[in-house]
C-alpha cells in the first residue's frame, strides 16, 4: 500500500510517457508523429521534476529573509578569493551560515537545471523536424506517410 | 491538502495525452499539446519547479503551438477527411494495426514500472539524489556564487555551465538547421544538377 | 651478399617488376616485356644462390616485423620451401617467354594488368614458400588468390565471370572459413605459429589441450580449408579457372597456385603437427586403431582415382589436364597424410616433378591453340605432323606424369608408393596403381593420335606456334627428363625435412 | 595551454561554427572549416600521445567533480576523438568539389557550420565525463546530422532525415530515461562517481531498467538490428560527403558511448553476469550480421549496400565488446577504428563515382573500371578490407576478434563470424564484377576520372587501412591498451 502511495506519481508519469511514445510509434501523420514526440518529451521532464520534489519543500530560491546572510557570505568569498590559502576557512564558515540558511527545506534544483537544458533540446528538434515536414509537403504536396511511401513506390 | 489540486491535474493531464493519441484533427491535436504542455508547467510549479513551469509555458505551450500551428497552415489541416471536430476524428485507421506499438509500448511501460519499485518514494528527502552531493548544491551555491537567491540559476550558469554553452549551441544548431532546410535554392545551378539522380532508387 | 639478404631481394624483385610494368604500361610492349624477363632471370638467379646456402643446411631467416601483437611476418627458408621457390622463379622465366608468345599471337587486351598480375602472383608463391610461420603463409595464401583472380576473369566475357566467380568464392571461402578457423585454433592451443622441425602440436596434446580426435578434427579443417589443393569436394575451383589464358593455366594452374596449396599442406603435416604425431596417432578402440590422418589417405586416393576418371571424359584438352592436375595434386596429400619420411619426401618431390611435366603440357595445350586454333582433343588427329615438337614435348612429359622412366614423376611415385607399403595401406598401393594406369589411358593417346595421319586425308603442312611458344615447351620437356636422372640429388636434399621430424 | 587542451577540442570549433554564418563567403569558411579540423586533429593526436602518463581529467570552469561537468580523457575517448576528428579533417579536405555539385551554392556556409557542429557534438561525446552532457552533445550532433541529411539531392532526403530525426529522438530520449534513472539512484551525473557509488544500488530494480533504456536508446542511435530502420534511408539520400563522415563516425561513437556505459559506469560483471546480455549481445549481433549482410547482397544501389554492411559491421563491435575479455574488446575497438578508415573509404569512393557518373545504381556503374580505373581500384581495396582479406585493416579485428571468441571456447561464434564474412565477399564482389567485368553502360561510358582532389584524400584513407593492416601498434595497440584500461589490467600485462 504504501507503495502505491510512494510510487503513484511516477506511475502516472510513465503512463504519459507511454501515451506520447504510443504516438509516435504508430506512425499515422508526420505532424501526429511530431506532436507525440513532444509528449513523450515534455513527460521526460515530468519525471524528473518528480525526483526532485522533497515532501514539505520549497523550491530552490532562498527566501529574502537569508539575503543578508548571504551577502556577508559573498564577501567573505571574494575575500578568500584574493587570499586563496583562505579560501576554505570561508567556506567553513559559510556552512554555518548555511546551516541556518537550509532550515528551510529546498527541493532539489538540479532536476530543474537539467531540464532546463533538455526543454530547449526538445523545442530544437521540434522545430528542426517540423522545418522537414514544411519540405516534405513542399516536394511530394502531402504529409500522410502511407501516401508518401505509396509516391515513391510509383516513381 | 495539495492533492486537491494534484489529482484533477495529473487526471487532466493523462486525459489530455490519451486524447491527443485518439484524435485526428491536427488542429485539435495541436491545441491539446499546447494544453497538456500547460497542465505539465502546472504541475512542475505544484513540484516546487518554477523555472522549469515558467519556461515550459513559455516554450512548449508558447513557442511549440505556435510553431505547429505556422507548420500546420502551410500544411493540410486535416489527417485526412476535411469537417469539424467529430466522431470521426476519432476513428481508427483501418490500413494500419496499432496492436504492435500498443505491445511495444505495453512492454516499454511495465518495465519502466518495474523499475519504480526500487525507486525512492516520492517527495522522500532520504532519497540519494537529496543527501548526495554533501553540502549540497543549495548550500555550496551560496558561498560560490555569492549569494544568488535563484539555486536553479545559480548551478546553470556555474557548475553546469557547459550544458548551458551546449544548449545553447543545440538552438543554434537548429537555427541553422532549420534556415538550410528551408532556405530556397535561389539561383538556378548548372545543368549539371539535373541530371544528378544521386540517391535515386527504383 | 648474405641469404639473409638474398631473401628480401627475391621477394623485392617481383614487386620491382610489377612497379616496373605499370610505369611502362601500354605505351612500349617490348619494354615492358623485357622488364618481366629481365628480372624473372635476376629472381632465378638469386634463388638459385640461396638455395646453395639452404641446401647445404643454412637456414637463413628474416623477419619483417609483427603484424599483430604475437603475430609475426617472418620468413625462413627450409629446403622444402627452396625447392618450391626454385621451381616457381625458374618456370616464371621459361612462362614469361612463352606469354609473350601466345598473348601477341593472340592479341590479348589489358596486357599491362596480366603481366603485373602474374608478377604479384610470383611473390605470393615465393612469400609463402619462405614463409617462417602459418600466419605469413596464410597472408600470402590469401595474396596468392587475389591477384590471381583478375587473370582468371582476364577475358571479362560471362564465361571468365562465371569462372572467376566460383574460383574466388571456393578458395576465398574454404580459406576463410577453415584455413582461418584452423590456424586460430592451432595459436589458442599451441601459443605459437611457427613452423617447427617436429611440429608444434605434440605437447599442447600431451597435455591435453586438445585430444587425438580434435586433432583429427584440426587436420580437416587444414585439409578442406587449404582449398588450394584441390582435394575433393573442393576442387570445382580448378576446372573453372581453365578460361584463363593458357600462360596462366601453365604456371599458375599447373605450377604457382596449386603447389602453394600442396606445398601448404606438406608444411604444415611437417611442421605444425609433425609426421610423428600424425602417424602415432591412432583414433578408435580395440586391436586395429587406425591413423588419425586415414580418412584423409582415402579421401586423397578416392580424389587420385575420380579425378583420373572424371579426366578420361573430357574432351577439351585444358579441362583434362585441369583434372589430371587435381588426381596429381592428391598424390602430393596422400603423402602429406601418409606422413612417413619417404612419402613426405616423395611429395616434395612431386611438386617438382608434376610442376615441370604440367607446365609442359599446358604450353602445348597453348601451343596448339595458338598454331592450330584448336582445343578439343578429337580435333588432333593428325597434328604431329604439323606441329612435331609440340607433340614431341607432350609424349616427353606424359611419361614424367605417368610416372614412367625416363620421366621425373618416376621417383616422386615410387616414394609414395613406398610410404604406401610402410604403413600398410595396400589398397592405396592399389589405387596408386590404377592411376597410373588410368593415366596412360587418358594422356598417352593423344601424342600417339596426333602422329597417326587418319587414312585417306593428306598429312598436315609443318605449321609450328611462334618460337616464342615453342622453345620455352622443349626446354621443360628436357627438363621433366633431366630430373630423372636427378632423382637422387633432390632426394638429399629433401632429406632433412624428414629427418628433423625424427 | 597544455592543460586547456581537452576543453579546446570542443570550445575551438563551437565558437567557429556561429563565425561561419556571420562570415557568409562560402570559399573562406571552407577554408576555415578546414584548418578547424585539422587544428582539433593536432590536438587530439597530442592528447593521445599524453596519455603514456595517465589519464586527464579536466574540471570545466574549476568546479570539482560531483558538482561541475568533468571531461575526461583517457585511451579510448582520445583514440575515439583522434579518428573522428582525422575522419572529419580529411572528409572536409575530400568535400569540395563533391560538396559544389550536391548541394546549393547559397548553403555552403551554413552547410560547413553543421559539419562542425556535427564533429563537434561527436567529440562532446567522447570527451565529456558527464552523463547529461552527453546527452546535450549527442542532441548536438544528431541535429546538425539530421540537418546535413536533409540536403541530399532527392526529395527523398528530408523524408529520410525526418525518419531518422523521429528515430533518433526516440533514442535520445531513452537515453535521458535512463539517466533520470541513474540519476535518481545516485544522485550524481559524474560517470566515474556514478561507478563508484553503484555498488550500493547495483542489485536494485531500478538499475536494470536505467540499464535497459540507456542501452535501448545507445542501439537505436548505432543502429544495431532490428533497431537500424533509419539507417539505409539516411545514408542513401544523404549528400556524399555527409554519408562519408556519419557513416564513419557517428554509429561508431555511439558504441563507444555504450562501451564507457558497460565498461566505466555499469560493470562487466553487471552486464555479463547478472545480466546475460552477452548471449544477448551476441545472438543479436550474429543475427544482426547475417540480416543486414543478406540484404546488402540484393541491393541495387551501391550507397544503400555499404549502409546495410555498415549495419552488419556494427554486429562485429558488439561481439567483441560482448567477449569482455582483453581480446574481445581490443578487437571490438579496433574494429571501430579499422571500420572508421574503411567505411569511410569506400564511401568517398562512392562519392567519386556519383560526382563523375551522377547515379549509384549499380547497372549504372557497368564498366566504370575502364573509365575512372583509380576509383575503382580504391573500391576494390576497400572492398577487401571490409571482407577482411589479410594486409588490410579489416583483417586485423576479424582476426583478434576470432583469436579471442577461440580462447573463451565459443566454438558457434567463431564459426558463424567467418560464414558471415563469406556475404561480404558476394556483395563486394558484385560490385567490383560490375566495374571491370562489365559491358560499359552509357554514363560510366562518357565518365572522367575522378579529379584529384578528391582522389588523394579517398586514397590516404583507403591506403590507410592498407597500413593500419600491416602495422598495427598504433591500432590495434592502442586499443589494446583502452581495453586493458577498462577491464582494470596494468598496461605492463604481457599479450593476451
Amino acid at each position: 500500500m504504501t507503495e502505491i502511495l510512494g510510487l503513484y506519481n511516477y506511475w502516472i508519469v510513465i503512463f504519459l510517457m507511454m501515451t506520447g511514445f504510443y504516438i509516435v510509434i504508430a506512425r499515422e501523420n508526420l505532424i501526429k508523429t511530431i506532436i507525440g514526440l513532444n509528449i513523450f518529451q515534455t513527460s521526460v521532464f515530468l519525471l524528473y521534476i518528480t525526483m526532485g520534489k522533497v515532501t514539505h519543500g520549497t523550491a530552490p530560491i532562498l527566501k529574502a529573509s537569508h539575503g543578508g546572510e548571504s551577502h556577508g557570505v559573498e564577501h567573505g568569498v571574494e575575500h578568500g578569493a584574493e587570499h586563496g590559502h583562505e579560501l576554505h576557512a570561508a567556506a567553513e564558515g559559510h556552512v554555518d551560515l548555511g546551516v541556518d540558511a537550509v532550515k528551510e527545506v529546498y527541493s532539489n534544483p538540479i532536476p530543474s537545471v537539467l531540464m532546463l537544458t533538455a526543454i530547449v533540446v526538445g523545442i530544437a528538434t521540434t522545430a528542426l523536424a517540423l522545418a522537414l515536414v514544411v519540405r516534405i509537403r513542399e516536394e511530394y504536396g502531402t504529409i500522410e506517410e502511407d501516401e508518401i511511401l505509396e509516391m515513391d513506390r510509383n516513381s | 491538502m495539495m492533492d486537491f489540486i494534484v489529482i484533477p491535474i495529473l487526471a487532466l493531464l493523462a486525459a489530455t495525452a490519451v486524447t491527443v493519441a485518439r484524435i485526428r484533427n491536427l488542429w485539435a491535436a495541436v491545441m491539446f499539446t499546447g494544453i497538456y504542455s500547460f497542465l505539465s508547467a502546472s504541475w512542475m510549479l505544484i513540484l516546487d519547479a518554477p523555472d522549469v513551469a515558467f519556461t515550459e509555458a513559455a516554450v512548449g505551450a508558447g513557442i511549440t503551438t505556435i510553431l505547429m500551428l505556422a507548420t500546420l497552415s502551410l500544411t493540410p489541416r486535416r489527417q485526412r477527411k476535411s469537417g469539424r471536430l467529430s466522431s470521426e476524428d476519432f476513428e481508427e485507421r483501418p490500413s494500419k494495426s496499432p496492436l504492435l506499438p500498443l505491445l511495444i509500448v505495453t512492454i516499454t511501460g511495465c518495465a519502466l514500472v518495474y523499475g519504480t519499485f526500487d525507486m525512492p518514494h516520492f517527495g522522500d528527502p532520504n532519497a540519494p539524489i537529496q543527501v548526495y552531493p554533501n553540502p549540497s548544491f543549495v548550500e555550496k551555491s551560496q558561498p560560490d556564487m555569492h549569494g544568488l537567491p535563484n539555486v536553479v540559476t545559480a548551478v546553470l550558469a556555474s557548475y553546469r555551465g557547459y550544458d548551458t554553452l551546449g544548449e545553447t549551441a543545440v538552438i543554434f544548431t537548429a537555427g541553422i538547421a532549420v534556415l538550410l532546410i528551408l532556405r530556397k535554392n535561389t539561383d538556378d545551378q548548372s545543368s549539371s544538377e539535373s541530371q544528378s539522380v544521386t540517391g535515386e532508387n527504383a | 651478399m648474405t641469404p639473409e639478404n638474398l631473401i628480401w631481394v627475391a621477394m623485392l624483385l617481383p614487386l620491382v617488376a610489377i612497379a616496373l610494368v605499370f610505369i611502362v604500361g601500354e605505351k612500349s610492349p617490348n619494354i615492358r616485356e623485357s622488364c618481366t624477363i629481365g628480372i624473372s632471370v635476376a629472381l632465378f638467379w638469386v634463388t638459385t644462390r640461396l638455395a646453395g646456402f639452404v641446401f647445404s643446411g643454412g637456414r637463413p631467416t628474416f623477419k619483417l616485423g609483427e603484424m599483430l601483437p604475437g603475430f609475426e611476418i617472418a620468413f625462413t627458408v627450409e629446403p622444402l620451401g627452396m625447392l618450391f621457390a626454385l621451381v616457381a622463379s625458374g618456370l616464371w622465366i621459361l612462362t614469361t617467354i612463352y606469354a609473350i608468345g601466345y598473348m601477341r599471337g593472340h592479341h590479348e587486351k589489358n596486357q599491362t594488368r596480366f603481366y603485373a598480375c602474374f608478377a604479384s602472383a610470383i611473390f605470393a608463391a615465393l612469400a609463402a614458400a619462405f614463409a617462417a610461420n602459418l600466419f605469413t603463409l596464410f597472408v600470402a595464401y590469401e595474396l596468392m588468390t587475389i591477384s590471381t583472380y583478375p587473370l582468371v576473369t582476364h577475358h571479362g566475357d560471362e564465361k571468365a565471370k562465371k569462372g572467376g566467380r566460383i574460383y574466388l568464392g571456393i578458395l576465398l571461402s574454404t580459406s576463410v572459413a577453415f584455413f582461418m578457423l584452423a590456424i586460430a585454433w592451432t595459436w589458442t592451443v599451441a601459443g605459437t605459429l611457427e613452423f617447427t622441425p617436429g611440429g608444434i602440436l605434440a605437447q599442447p596434446n600431451i597435455d591435453g589441450k586438445i585430444s587425438d580426435f580434435q586433432l583429427s578434427v584440426l587436420l580437416g579443417l587444414f585439409a578442406f580449408g587449404i582449398g588450394k589443393a584441390a582435394i575433393m569436394p573442393f576442387h570445382r575451383w580448378l576446372p573453372a579457372a581453365m578460361v584463363a589464358p593458357t600462360p596462366v593455366s601453365a604456371l599458375l594452374h599447373a605450377v604457382a597456385v596449386v603447389k602453394v596449396g600442396v606445398f601448404s599442406i606438406l608444411k604444415v603435416s611437417i611442421y605444425i603437427f609433425g609426421i610423428d604425431l600424425i602417424s602415432e596417432t591412432r583414433l578408435g578402440e580395440g586391436a586395429n586403431p587406425v591413423m588419425m590422418s586415414d580418412w584423409l589417405c582415402y579421401l586423397a586416393g578416392a580424389t587420385i582415382l575420380i579425378a583420373s576418371l572424371v579426366a578420361m571424359t573430357k574432351d577439351n584438352l585444358k579441362a583434362r589436364l585441369a583434372y589430371s592436375t587435381v588426381s596429381q595434386l592428391a598424390y602430393i596429400t596422400l603423402g602429406a597424410a601418409l606422413a612417413t619420411s619417404d612419402s613426405v619426401i616423395g611429395g616434395g618431390m612431386h611438386i617438382a616433378m608434376h610442376a615441370v611435366g604440367k607446365i609442359t603440357l599446358f604450353f602445348c595445350a597453348g601451343a596448339i591453340y595458338v598454331g592450330a586454333h584448336k582445343t578439343n582433343i578429337s580435333d588432333m588427329r593428325g597434328l604431329g605432323r604439323a606441329m612435331p615438337l609440340t607433340m614431341g614435348a607432350f609424349l616427353l612429359a606424359t611419361l614424367s606424369i605417368i610416372g614412367l622412366p625416363p620421366g621425373g614423376g618416376a621417383w616422386s611415385k615410387w616414394f609414395l608408393a613406398l610410404g604406401t607399403v610402410q604403413t600398410g595401406h595396400f589398397w592405396l598401393l592399389a589405387a596408386l596403381m590404377v592411376s597410373s594406369l588410368l593415366n596412360i589411358a587418358y594422356l598417352i593417346p593423344i601424342p600417339i593420335r596426333a602422329f597417326m595421319t587418319p587414312i585417306g586425308e593428306t598429312p598436315m603442312k609443318f605449321k609450328e606456334a611462334p618460337m616464342m611458344c615453342v622453345v620455352p615447351l622443349c626446354i621443360t620437356a628436357v627438363g621433366s627428363v633431366v630430373l630423372f636422372f636427378f632423382g637422387n640429388e633432390i632426394y638429399d636434399v629433401l632429406l632433412p625435412i624428414a629427418s628433423s621430424a625424427r | 595551454m597544455i592543460e586547456q587542451l581537452p576543453v579546446l577540442v570542443i570550445v575551438i570549433p563551437l565558437m567557429a561554427a556561429p563565425l561561419f554564418v556571420l562570415i557568409g563567403n562560402r570559399k573562406l569558411v571552407l577554408l576555415l572549416t578546414q584548418l578547424v579540423c585539422w587544428t582539433v586533429f593536432g590536438i587530439t593526436v597530442s592528447l593521445l600521445s599524453r596519455m603514456q602518463y595517465g589519464p586527464i581529467s579536466y574540471e570545466l570552469g574549476g568546479w570539482p567533480s560531483p558538482y561541475g561537468i568533468v571531461y575526461s580523457v583517457d585511451y579510448l575517448s582520445a583514440f575515439v576523438m583522434l579518428f573522428v576528428s582525422g575522419l572529419a579533417a580529411i572528409v572536409i579536405t575530400y568535400a569540395p568539389k563533391s560538396i559544389d555539385q550536391e548541394v546549393h551554392h547559397s548553403k555552403h556556409s551554413l552547410f560547413y557550420a553543421s559539419y562542425l557542429l556535427c564533429m563537434t557534438g561527436l567529440l562532446g561525446m567522447c570527451i565529456t565525463g558527464d552523463l547529461f552532457n552527453v546527452f546535450v552533445f549527442l542532441e548536438i550532433s544528431s541535429l546538425s546530422s539530421y540537418a546535413l541529411i536533409s540536403l541530399g539531392k532527392t526529395r527523398r532526403a528530408p523524408l529520410a532525415a525526418l525518419h531518422y530525426l523521429i528515430i533518433g529522438t526516440v533514442g535520445a530520449t531513452f537515453f535521458l530515461i535512463g539517466i533520470g534513472l541513474l540519476y535518481q539512484m545516485t544522485g550524481t551525473l559524474n560517470m566515474a562517481d556514478i561507478a563508484s557509488r553503484l555498488q550500493a544500488v547495483e542489485s536494485s530494480r531500478t538499475m536494470l531498467v536505467a540499464f535497459a533504456f540507456m542501452t535501448v536508446g545507445l542501439f537505436i542511435k548505432m543502429a544495431v538490428f532490428p533497431l537500424h530502420t533509419w539507417l539505409p534511408n539516411a545514408y542513401t539520400y544523404a549528400p556524399s560527403v555527409v554519408t562519408c563522415f556519419i557513416a564513419a563516425t557517428a554509429t561508431k561513437v555511439s558504441v563507444y558511448a555504450f562501451i564507457r556505459l558497460i565498461y566505466v559506469i555499469f560493470t562487466p560483471q553487471f552486464a555479463f553476469e547478472r545480466l546475460p546480455l552477452d548471449q544477448a549481445l551476441m545472438a543479436f549481433s550474429l543475427v544482426g550480421i547475417f540480416v543486414a549482410s543478406t540484404a546488402a547482397i540484393y541491393q541495387t544501389n551501391i550507397k544503400r549496400l555499404l549502409a546495410y554492411s555498415s549495419v552488419a559491421q556494427i554486429g562485429y563491435m558488439l561481439l567483441g565488446i560482448s567477449m569482455s575479455n582483453v581480446g574481445g574488446l581490443t578487437a571490438g575497438i579496433s574494429h571501430m577504428f579499422n571500420h572508421a578508415l574503411i567505411k569511410g573509404g569506400l564511401f568517398m569512393v562512392v562519392g567519386c563515382f556519383a560526382l563523375r557518373i551522377g547515379s549509384l545504381k549499380l547497372e549504372d556503374l557497368r564498366g566504370a573500371g575502364k573509365t575512372m580505373p583509380l576509383t575503382s581500384f580504391a573500391w576494390v581495396v576497400g572492398g577487401l578490407g571490409l571482407i577482411g582479406v589479410p594486409m588490410t585493416a579489416g583483417f586485423v579485428s576479424k582476426w583478434l576478434l576470432l583469436t579471442s571468441a577461440l580462447s573463451l571456447e565459443l566454438w558457434p561464434v567463431a564459426v558463424l563470424m567467418l560464414l558471415s564474412s563469406l556475404l561480404a565477399v558476394v556483395y563486394i564482389w558484385r560490385v567490383v564484377e560490375i566495374l571491370y567485368f562489365s559491358p560499359a553502360s552509357h554514363l560510366a561510358q562518357t565518365a572522367k576520372e575522378a579529379p584529384m582532389a578528391m582522389l588523394i584524400p579517398t586514397y590516404i584513407v583507403i591506403g590507410s587501412t592498407i597500413v593500419f593492416g600491416c602495422w598495427t601498434v598504433y591500432s590495434a595497440g592502442i586499443a589494446q591498451a583502452a581495453a586493458k584500461s577498462l577491464l582494470g589490467i596494468s598496461q605492463a600485462g604481457g599479450i593476451q
